[in-house]
């Protein structure tokens, strides 16, 4: 974010209210803006972030969709090879496989296989992630089944500047970004946003906390946790620094590199299962460019490889890394 | 087919069914509202994050539960068939169990609630993602075909807003294209979480969207176990036949907010809600046995208060269950013992 | 309408077009055919891997480019729409460039044959990956309807085979629902790959389907430019005027091979295409012209010649080009540089 | 492939008869084993594989499908949790995106989701792969895009023998099976089959060449190739062992970290994209693993990051990593 946004004030908002307000203020911005989806509309979106849109705007910029995520994210791809900016919403992550074929197979692909002829400027936003009592199909990180994806861009901000920054970096964007919010974060985190507009570079992290002994990336509700864990293990005298990836396709390499060949130990902390999962691309990087910088093995603290987490407390519990966790996986790698 | 005049002198048509099965649709009419007051309720509790109903299906549910042949047909239940799950022999203690998580769930606790599974009553296990398991309805009847079980069907319902999605869609053709022993059942009851059903498509009928894959669709009155019973018999039986699959439409309505996560307020008038409260099947159907001499007040007066006693009993007992251990999160991934990376001895 | 009358003294319904729009059309369809030939000659000659064969469909495809509005409608093709993309404007050259994939493609090489783009005229580019690109059709006519440009709407055909997809399903409910501006033309052709019509759906027209999205579905004679320029014109004005989309269905016939991979011999019979080559619509089109007295014999042989000499002097400009540059391969992944691992100054 | 069955007696055979034969063999020993697809039966296939199988086993068992992924998929499970055996043909791998939601959100979870009540023993095939002018739409590698998620089984042998022994293993896997076979070795790579029924365990990588100084893991089409640079570099003294990977869900830590330890070197050799693709996660296995057992960084060779291979020979050629590429980077790594 810009100095100058900064002095002109700013608002503590909860990440969903972030969401909330830069999307009401880029359909005032630019009335190619839409938003489409299931319960958008007179609902206000099943976490209300679209509440009092519909009335504000109108029947034909927030568009209440036939309960089909193919042509959710299909008729979004074909208003935007025609102009327009259409936002398009997946209910909740889990819902997004029906889609698949669209955003990998087309959307990603539309200024590629047409050398450029037409364009696919859209954003897909949708609710991901547990610790929420969602069960099976309401609680997935889906960042793995895309980030491989040539042609897609992936944000997954986790507070409120961030997520009002990037979402704005989104939606200026001239190719197609799945922008991913971790739904326990929705309420639960608060931050300070600056007001007017800015956005803020996709494929750059973010160092949220500074630190020596340990370099630990991460992202979404884990972030938070992981910060927790930082500020804890600061009374033992361990250092961690904690990046927030941010964008997940584009990653940023000299963020990364940079922390991890001063701190030369490197922990990654995704919700999403660990086999194939994103961390893996990271420690790859890691460990072609930056291997004798390193002290320790690379160390990954992910979701277990299950299908889901489960909807009993005992079995989403289990699944969730807790911070305690992380506390002492910090703690072994500092002293490793 | 039997017929019986009501005590206004109407003659209520029976569809053959005996008084013992007519008794026993309005049973599973009460227990299922019974139960979903009791999910509404433990939520409210503070007892269970989450809980939906289906106020409203309870009729279209008991009527379809009475033409299912147990031991031989096929449930692939969507999300609200708390009453077909019941009429095809589950117990309140299960779906409590459930609606609890505990270990005693067949899900292993792992399912959001109304997500049922029973192979051997034959109720298919599905995910939420909604008409994903129309497809797997379909390869059941193709199973059955196969192996040339005549007498076998599947039963695969969703809601109306449903029928949007494509893989309902590919499962409609598919069955009609092989012919399969299938009935698809619209539980059409007027709203998708918010939107009504003019926003989900442009016909009158769920039921005319039959006439495009060249099998019958009928619409009957979702109000009515007994009208739905019939339907789907003859829909069953058909398909049993081998004669080929079909759309059964029956019309009804959601009481409740889509769920206790939904606020239906929002987008729906009062007065909707209330023009339809008039067509309650649950005290229709029982005035209406009532009427036609099938059982006395006392009679439905015993019937409601043995539905509340083993809607009592079943919370007490599931509530009183062990959670699932927390190592159960890794079991049942695939067969045996699972690691993506694997250790062989060399 | 103008009305003129043949040899034979049979009427010609000209559906209103000029002469000049029926020689139009016999020029698209001669072009077609040469087109098609010049790509399965220059696979046999070993200069090019792959093509594939519009034969059998040149005159749906010159009756639907016609009722095209240049400069105002899009075009969503599939892959066998060589005929509407020369229709609408596209060239021959562009088309040779395509199959020998030289850097005059518009594509910079990338795709197979027969993907078009050409945003100029309003031509959409796709995948292969079939139905996928109707729900783009769909946003497209949506855009039109958003920026209520009326008098604007959008061609999205696709093979009968095609509408056994989920997304085509999706694509005409969404559209029917919103009443957007588009004409979903189903080229039935009855063959994908090698599986005729029976093996997709259960019902004789694909316009039976119509009824289930509560939209006009109508069959045309795909054999007549003239029959399908009517039924396209008719939906078209109707999409402009606001009045929604519908289904046209042209009933025409494949015959080749599904393409230059494929040998039809494996699957269908010698006597089927013979009956169907009797229907042959480039002959039967350019008798009827002459019959009419639109165009004389030497104006017809004119023409015949005129094609080829476009086709030849196109097949040698593309040929001399360059092939895209290896470089090439690592533009226009995303706008500007793209690396997905980014280095930033510190 | 066990002892006993090499004594009976071998057969040459190319990539596509091994498969068109084990399939055979599956239809005639069990009568629950069915195919389905698009224009499996009178046409036999787009490459011929199930020709003559219509004549041979009826259009109940060898069954032409509806132009639709998703139910293809999706039936095969109905049938599959029905007790049947379907083997679900998706006519290139580029098609399955429509059918993502049922690999994904359905079959990986129904023994889950149910906790063992149903399962979904079924396999399906599809031929992937680039290097043969299928342009965008009939190159692509898919294996990236699924090896995240559990409950899945992904297998890609490359060899007639290797495709027979774990053709033969995925019809008998309890779970659903995801199995690739690269197009381009259809026809291009012969080998010796074992007769008579024999199956290779799931998980198991194999060494095709045993080496000293380089580990190189690969699979596909790039498997030959590799096999070809290292036995190059045999004549500078250069020794490079080759590992057939053939399971890509489960992988083999065993033989990899086994290798790895010999000779201190990883390459990594995949068709597919690099970023984000399988060969980061056997990366970060031995970053995590064995560290400090490695002398050099480890190295991935791989296709570029760009959405697919043009239909041009020049881009086509530019995609796919070559022969030479593959010696310079064995020989770099050996020299490091
Ligand atoms: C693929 C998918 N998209 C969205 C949802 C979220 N969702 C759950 S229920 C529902 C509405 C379903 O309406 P309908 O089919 O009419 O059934 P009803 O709930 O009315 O019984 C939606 C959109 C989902 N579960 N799956
Ligand atoms: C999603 C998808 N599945 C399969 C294919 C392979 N395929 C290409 S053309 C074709 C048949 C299409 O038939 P139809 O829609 O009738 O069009 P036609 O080729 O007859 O013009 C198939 C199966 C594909 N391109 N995309
Ligand atoms: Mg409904
Ligand atoms: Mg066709």
């Amino acid at each position: 974010m810009t100095a100058t946004a900064q002095q002109t004030g700013a608002t503590v908002m909860t990440n969903v209210e972030a969401v909330r307000s830069t999307l009401h203020d880029a359909l005032v911005r630019d009335d190619r803006v839409l938003i489409m989806g299931e319960d958008v509309g007179a609902r206000g979106n099943v976490f209300l972030i679209t509440k009092g849109f519909l009335e504000e705007f109108g029947p034909e910029r927030i568009i209440d969709t036939p309960l089909a995520e193919a042509s959710i994210v299909g008729v979004a791809i074909g208003m935007a090879m025609e102009g327009l900016r259409p936002i398009a919403e997946i209910q909740f992550a889990d819902f997004i496989y029906p889609a698949f074929n669209q955003i990998v197979g087309e959307a990603a692909k539309t200024r590629y296989r047409s050398n450029g002829d037409y364009t696919c400027p859209m954003v897909i936003r949708t609710p991901y992630g547990g610790g929420v009592r969602g069960a099976l199909s309401h609680s997935v990180s889906i960042e793995a089944l895309f980030y491989h994806v040539p042609g897609l861009t992936i944000l997954a901000p986790s507070t409120p500047a961030d997520i009002k920054g990037l979402l704005n970096a989104a939606i200026e964007c001239p190719d197609p970004v799945l922008f991913l919010e971790h739904k326990k974060t929705y309420r639960s985190v608060k931050g300070e946003v600056p007001a007017g507009y800015y956005t803020i570079p996709i494929g750059k992290a973010d160092v949220k906390k500074a630190g020596t002994h340990v370099t630990v990336v991460s992202y979404g509700y884990n972030l938070h946790q992981a910060l927790d864990a930082a500020n804890r293990l600061e009374g033992e005298g361990i250092s961690i620094e904690v990046i927030d990836l941010r964008s997940i396709r584009p990653m940023d390499k000299t963020t990364i590199l940079a922390s991890v060949r001063k701190t030369r130990k490197l922990l990654i902390i995704h919700e999403d299962n660990k086999f194939g999962g994103i961390g893996a691309e990271i420690s790859a990087m890691v460990a072609e460019e930056a291997l004798f910088d390193l002290d320790a093995p690379i160390r990954r603290l992910c979701g277990p490889d299950v299908p889901a987490m489960g909807y009993a407390l005992t079995l989403e519990e289990e699944f969730m890394t807790s911070t305690e966790q992380m506390v002492d996986a910090m703690r072994d790698l500092a002293k490793f | 087919m039997a017929k019986t005049t009501t005590a206004q002198g109407q003659v209520l048509d029976r569809a053959g069914l005996s008084g013992e099965q007519l008794v026993a649709m309005l049973r599973n009419m009460l227990l299922q509202r019974q139960l979903d007051n009791r999910g509404f309720q433990l939520n409210r509790q503070g007892k269970i994050p989450f809980a939906l109903g289906s106020e409203g299906h309870e009729a279209v549910q008991a009527g379809a539960a009475m033409a299912f042949a147990r031991g031989r047909d096929v449930l692939v239940p969507y999300y609200r068939d708390l009453g077909l799950a019941l009429g095809v022999g589950m117990t309140p203690f299960e779906i409590l169990s459930s609606l609890f998580a505990r270990d005693t769930d067949r899900n292993g606790g792992r399912q959001f609630p109304n997500h049922y599974t029973n192979k051997d009553l034959g109720v298919a296990s599905i995910s939420s993602i909604i008409a994903g398991h129309c497809t797997h309805a379909v390869g059941i009847a193709a199973a059955f075909k196969y192996r040339r079980e005549s007498g076998r069907a599947v039963i695969s319902p969703t809601g109306e807003g449903a029928t949007s999605q494509g893989e309902w869609h590919e499962s409609v053709n598919y069955a009609a294209v092989h012919e399969l022993p299938i009935v698809f059942l619209v539980e059409n009851n007027e709203w998708a979480i918010s939107t009504p059903q003019s926003m989900q498509m442009r016909v009158a009928n769920v039921a005319d969207k039959a006439a495009g894959y060249g099998i019958p669709g009928v619409v009957c009155d979702g109000f009515s176990p007994i009208a739905t019973y019939r339907a789907m018999n003859e829909a069953l039986e058909r398909a049993r036949a081998g004669r080929g699959p079909s759309i059964v439409e029956a019309k009804c309505y959601r009481y409740l907010s889509h769920s206790t996560d939904d606020d239906d307020r929002t987008y729906r008038s009062r007065d909707d809600i209330e023009a339809h409260r008039k067509l309650d099947p649950v005290p229709r159907f029982e005035a209406a046995l009532i009427d036609a001499g099938v059982l006395d007040a006392a009679g439905a007066k015993a019937l409601r208060q043995d539905v509340l006693r083993e809607t009592n009993e079943a919370t007490d007992a599931a509530e009183a269950q062990a959670y699932p251990t927390p190592q159960s999160l890794y079991t049942n991934v695939v067969a045996g013992d699972y690691r993506p990376w694997q250790e062989f001895d060399s």
